[in-house]
């Protein structure tokens, strides 16, 4: 599935799912998308050009009907395709958690392995454009907790275009959370980049402090990197990619140098994906630790209410601050 | 309200119909600026209303029809497209505005905005970010209205769209099973987003899926205030009644996009001309003609409408903002604030 | 097999159904003491089929009616109630019940056990746990063949408690819009787990609401095989013509209790016992003697079906455990085991 | 909603809710269960008698329709009615998620505080009976992640008697989970015991290791202290009883004083409430913490393979004794 020819393209978020897409059903013709508007291009763009290049059998453009489409898939996976089930927001996957978690995560293991649901199904996440309660969950945390499942959220273009390949090409179902602001941030794609799920990437190098995050976490926390409250720390950043199979080989290995480690995302921080990363390595590396998620409160439609949910980087730089000058 | 077909009540649903229109036109040109979606680049005015803005432009006989059959006590559960059933059931037009210019002095204190607008107080129990999830929710009410013995009943709205997702079957199930006082109304647009609702939607549509569950409706041209004003008064008469459930199909047409920053260029221009003509505020304004009622005295209402939104504008435009501590209010007694 | 209605099919439909009551009946013995439920103490006699048993007891003339007009490469989903269609569609017994004394030697490895018997061998895709969750699964894989332009139809079971879950709309729906190669099989033998169905259900039962969505469906005796043979060999014809989906609706009564540790005391003994009047078995057996078939010969199908469960039986008791490092395994190629 | 009689009555946990739930629906005509087969006392006797006593109206037999039965509850919630939701299994529960988490946990917030979500959902967890993958999950940690939902999980016939009254009269949406294997379990119940939702119980006190667990965790926790393995410890317990909110005051109190926290419950390790805890505790006390949960694994039918995602409590004592003999 990796491409022929050495291509560094100069692309967006969404963009470069559709190219990694593209490629894929090209090379592949079980791959198939379904979903509402699909057609259309998708909500975000990120299916434009699709329906056109491989028609309406494989761009699917569905029935408002998100337990069918999760369940249909299943169904599809079992019988020889390899779905792309585009939920639109993370928000209304809620509508397909039984086919989800009960359906695609355990079938595997439950049928004692007589059939494989290798379905990547999209649910983008996060916080965009005063979409009030219901459109701006992360629930990263959620899926990771589920045996079966893999998951996987992409910070970059680049990665949106590799890990989408990757996540395609792993034969379990994928729970792949695309951050809803990311959408039109370009950056250079190189096409025969090929990701490994569960392989983080280190950004920066540092020695005082780790911070590990992911997805919209990754451009904010580089961002804290130039406020005055950090200046003079070395801190050391990484993007985890992937939240299952997560690198706790990269992650121990670096909070043990560093002795501090930060985890930093957008969702709700009381049993958010943070707690796990936290706790795994206060159980084994033994270092100091501290987290930085949203409060738990529902994300709120009115500027100054959103923004007690969000990130920033003067947030993220405090509580780096906070954890650096810590005992 | 007057006698159904009096010319004094369709005086009403016109005025009515007038003050929603001003008021989506007006959201409209608020929203605009803001994000880049939909084909559509960011501009660099800021949007005064921000987020998501569903509207209802060209679709106001349903709502107005509907509500002009319910009390005050009756209550109403609505969809992403809630405005019209917002204002048609009584609530401030003022704090309306505030509520999508993300104000303190909004319904819900800017928390909202349009996609959650409500207004318990008139029985409004809130607009819904997830497609046909008011279904359950109106059966609910409604099934708390019986067990309390009171006389009211609930209006649900749904889209076209919605009646394919698993909700519709096990609300209208249950709404018949235990004979709750709900009257279900579906505005069938005939879209769903971008996608023509038809193509996906299998069978005889809405009423057909009804009737498979013993649930008698009434197919209507919802364009036509007076027409649905008729066909909601028989049968939220029939309801009242203790008959149980009924459904309500009303056909009618989105004049805008899905949302307001969507250009709706996937629709066929000659289609769209073709439906302008008939705007629900001609027919009725037509209508009101026939009846003898004077030019001037339709400028008037619409003179007033403008007004009123104006002044809504400017008063939505000087509200307060949330306070920062109002982000942990409104949860739980127990919990955030105290707990983080 | 041999042609609709011929005698020699017939006790191909006969000797199935037969099986099918062998193994209830050994699975149903094999299940007794465990765990207090349904009114019923613990018993200290270890049970050699732990967990849910859901007996398809009084039913199988519905499995195996229609299993006979499938082909191998035809697929199927089930119910928590999925012996009988495992078995009809051509699963191994002997594997089948080593899954139920949760052997490695089972389907499933020992990993599901009764409530997700399956075969994926010959396209029996699987018993499932949640009520209707195997409808939208049958659509996907229908959509899967005829994107593969395979020639392969799926056969979908359903219980009548299932008609009344989203699930059953989205999916019905979504296979007359694709126009997909579906059977939906309804059984309905009148009762979810404790609660009479036709309460909780409105309107004329899921032809009606099958036929709300232009789906043509036949209601059919459920426990008269050669009916419902007959009616499913119709309805497959037309869909492997490339007609769309079908529904039957097979009228049936579930002789046990919900699961095998349920006395059923909830049900009127006379009912039950004048369903049993009407024992599948007994229908079939009855018509087999008026074509001629002698006693002897029934009784011969009989002592078969008994020797080979009474093999399976011995086999399974025998079969060896899952290793502790099988919990590990078939879950996923990155993650438990590698991960943690 | 207190009773009048001092009484202490010996009842099993499913008696102990029945009656809670009795004495609620006696003294607040407000209070009704919806549910499946509830008429016939529930799959678990959880209901018995119930409906001869308040009628079908009150005690109300459901259609198969977890989606209208969550949604109805939020309606009925908001017409003036305090429902009590039976799922009969959490499994059964995620056919409702974007009823329980986008219509009930969100209603109060997003609508401004114009409405409350009164509103009791019963969701029996964990593993039971060779239930195998569908009918075993405990997805505590989900519900602690979502904002305006409270979360309980009594160990106790005494906490079900109380802690049931205490969510009927706490105004806000319960996710109520009774653990499956607790049912037959009797003790005494004294009802005038009036719990507080977030005031967890410290059952044996201890200055070595502080053991935070809950449902359960709690009495296989106690058998573990008589194990060889723990043999001249002294250890702390603590049944947390209700995760959100959850005693921090208690558990931080305990931990500083010990040193060392192990956190134990049934549900996945990966991203378990376990992880909130220990995280929170090594931020906030920087003690050593350890989580004992189940590995990422779906639940097995056959013992074997069940018994990999059960506690125990040799396994507890193993992991009380790691965590003593650590560093
Ligand atoms: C469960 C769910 N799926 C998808 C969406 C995204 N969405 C919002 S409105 C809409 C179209 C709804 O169509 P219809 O019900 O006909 O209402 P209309 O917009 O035409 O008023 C869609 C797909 C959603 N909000 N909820
Ligand atoms: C979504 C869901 N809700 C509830 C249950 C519990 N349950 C198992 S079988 C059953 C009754 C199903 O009735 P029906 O569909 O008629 O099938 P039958 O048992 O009669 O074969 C119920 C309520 C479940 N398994 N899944
Ligand atoms: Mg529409
Ligand atoms: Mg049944």
């Amino acid at each position: 599935m990796s491409s022929d020819t050495s291509t560094a393209l100069s692309l967006t978020y969404a963009e470069a799912a559709a190219l990694g897409l593209r490629e894929a059903m090209s090379a592949d013709p079980t791959v198939v998308a379904l979903g509402e508007d699909l057609g259309r291009g998708g909500v975000f763009g990120q299916y434009r050009g699709l329906q056109t290049e491989f028609g309406r059998d494989r761009i699917i453009d569905t029935p408002i009907s998100e337990s069918n489409i999760m369940g249909a898939a299943v169904g599809m996976a079992l019988a020889g395709l390899r779905p792309v089930v585009e939920m639109r927001v993370i928000d209304f996957a809620l509508c397909a958690m039984d086919e989800l978690i009960n359906q695609a995560a355990k079938n595997r293991f439950m049928f004692g392995g007589q059939g494989r649901v290798p379905l990547v199904a999209r649910m983008p996440i996060g916080i965009w454009s005063a979409s009030a309660a219901q459109h701006s969950q992360s629930l990263e945390s959620w899926f990771a907790h589920i045996p079966g499942l893999v998951v996987v959220a992409p910070a970059t273009a680049q990665d949106n275009y590799s890990l989408l390949k990757a996540s395609l090409a792993c034969g379990d179902p994928v729970v792949y959370m695309e951050h809803k602001e990311l959408w039109p941030n370009a950056s250079t794609v190189d096409t025969n980049e090929i990701a490994v799920l569960g392989a983080a990437k280190t950004l920066q190098h540092g020695s005082d402090l780790t911070i590990v995050t992911w997805s919209r976490g990754v451009g904010l926390t580089l961002a804290a990197l130039n406020d005055t409250q950090l200046a003079g720390a070395s801190v050391e950043v990484i993007d985890l990619r992937s939240l299952w199979p997560w690198d706790q080989r990269a992650v121990f290995e670096s909070c043990s140098r560093t002795g501090r480690l930060l985890v930093v995302h957008e969702a709700v921080q009381v049993a958010g994906f943070g707690a796990e990363v936290a706790a795994s390595a206060a159980e084994a590396v033994g270092c100091r630790v501290a987290r930085l998620g949203a409060p738990r409160i529902p994300v709120g439609y009115a500027s100054v209410l959103e923004q007690e949910s969000r990130l920033s980087p003067e947030k993220i730089a405090r509580a780096a601050r906070a954890l650096l000058t810590a005992k | 309200m007057e006698s159904v077909g009096s010319t004094s009540r369709l005086l009403n649903l016109y005025s009515e119909m007038r003050r929603i229109r001003a008021f989506e036109d007006a959201a409209e040109e608020a929203s605009k600026g803001g994000v880049a979606a939909w084909g559509l680049a960011a501009s660099d005015k800021p949007a005064l209303v921000r987020g998501p803005l569903h509207l209802s432009t060209g679709q106001e006989a349903v709502a107005v029809g509907v509500c002009a059959n319910l009390e005050r006590a009756d209550l109403l559960t609505s969809t992403h497209r809630g405005h019209g059933h917002t204002l048609a059931k009584g609530a401030d037009v003022t704090r309306m505005m505030c509520e999508l210019f993300g104000r303190s002095t909004g319904f819900n204190k800017g928390k909202g905005g349009s996609m959650h607008i409500a207004d318990f107080s008139v029985g409004m129990l809130g607009a819904n970010g997830v497609v046909a999830a008011g279904i359950p929710i109106a059966t609910g009410a409604a099934h708390a209205l019986k067990i309390r013995k009171l006389p009211n009943i609930v209006a649900c709205f749904f889209g076209d769209g919605g009646a394919n997702r698993g909700p519709f079957l096990e609300g209208l199930n249950w709404a018949q099973v235990y004979q709750l006082p709900v009257l279900f109304v579906c505005e069938d647009n005939r879209i769903s987003a971008t996608t023509p609702t038809a193509p996906m939607t299998a069978g005889d549509g809405v009423s057909a899926r009804a009737a498979a569950l013993g649930i008698a409706s009434i197919k209507v041209d919802g364009n036509d205030v007076a027409a649905v004003d008729q066909a909601a008064c028989g049968l939220v008469k029939e309801i009242r009644a203790g008959g149980g459930p009924r459904l309500l199909h009303a056909i009618t047409y989105r004049f805008k996009g899905h949302v307001s920053v969507d250009p709706g260029t996937y629709r066929d221009a000659a289609e769209v001309a073709a439906a302008k003509l008939r705007d629900p505020l001609l027919i009725s304004s037509a209508a009101l003609r026939e009846r003898g009622v004077t030019d001037k005295e339709i400028a008037q209402i619409d003179h007033d409408a403008a007004e009123e939104i104006a002044a809504a504008l400017r008063d939505a435009a000087n509200a307060p903002w949330p306070l920062v501590t109002e982000a942990y209010e409104d949860i739980m007694n127990t919990g955030a604030g105290v707990w983080k």
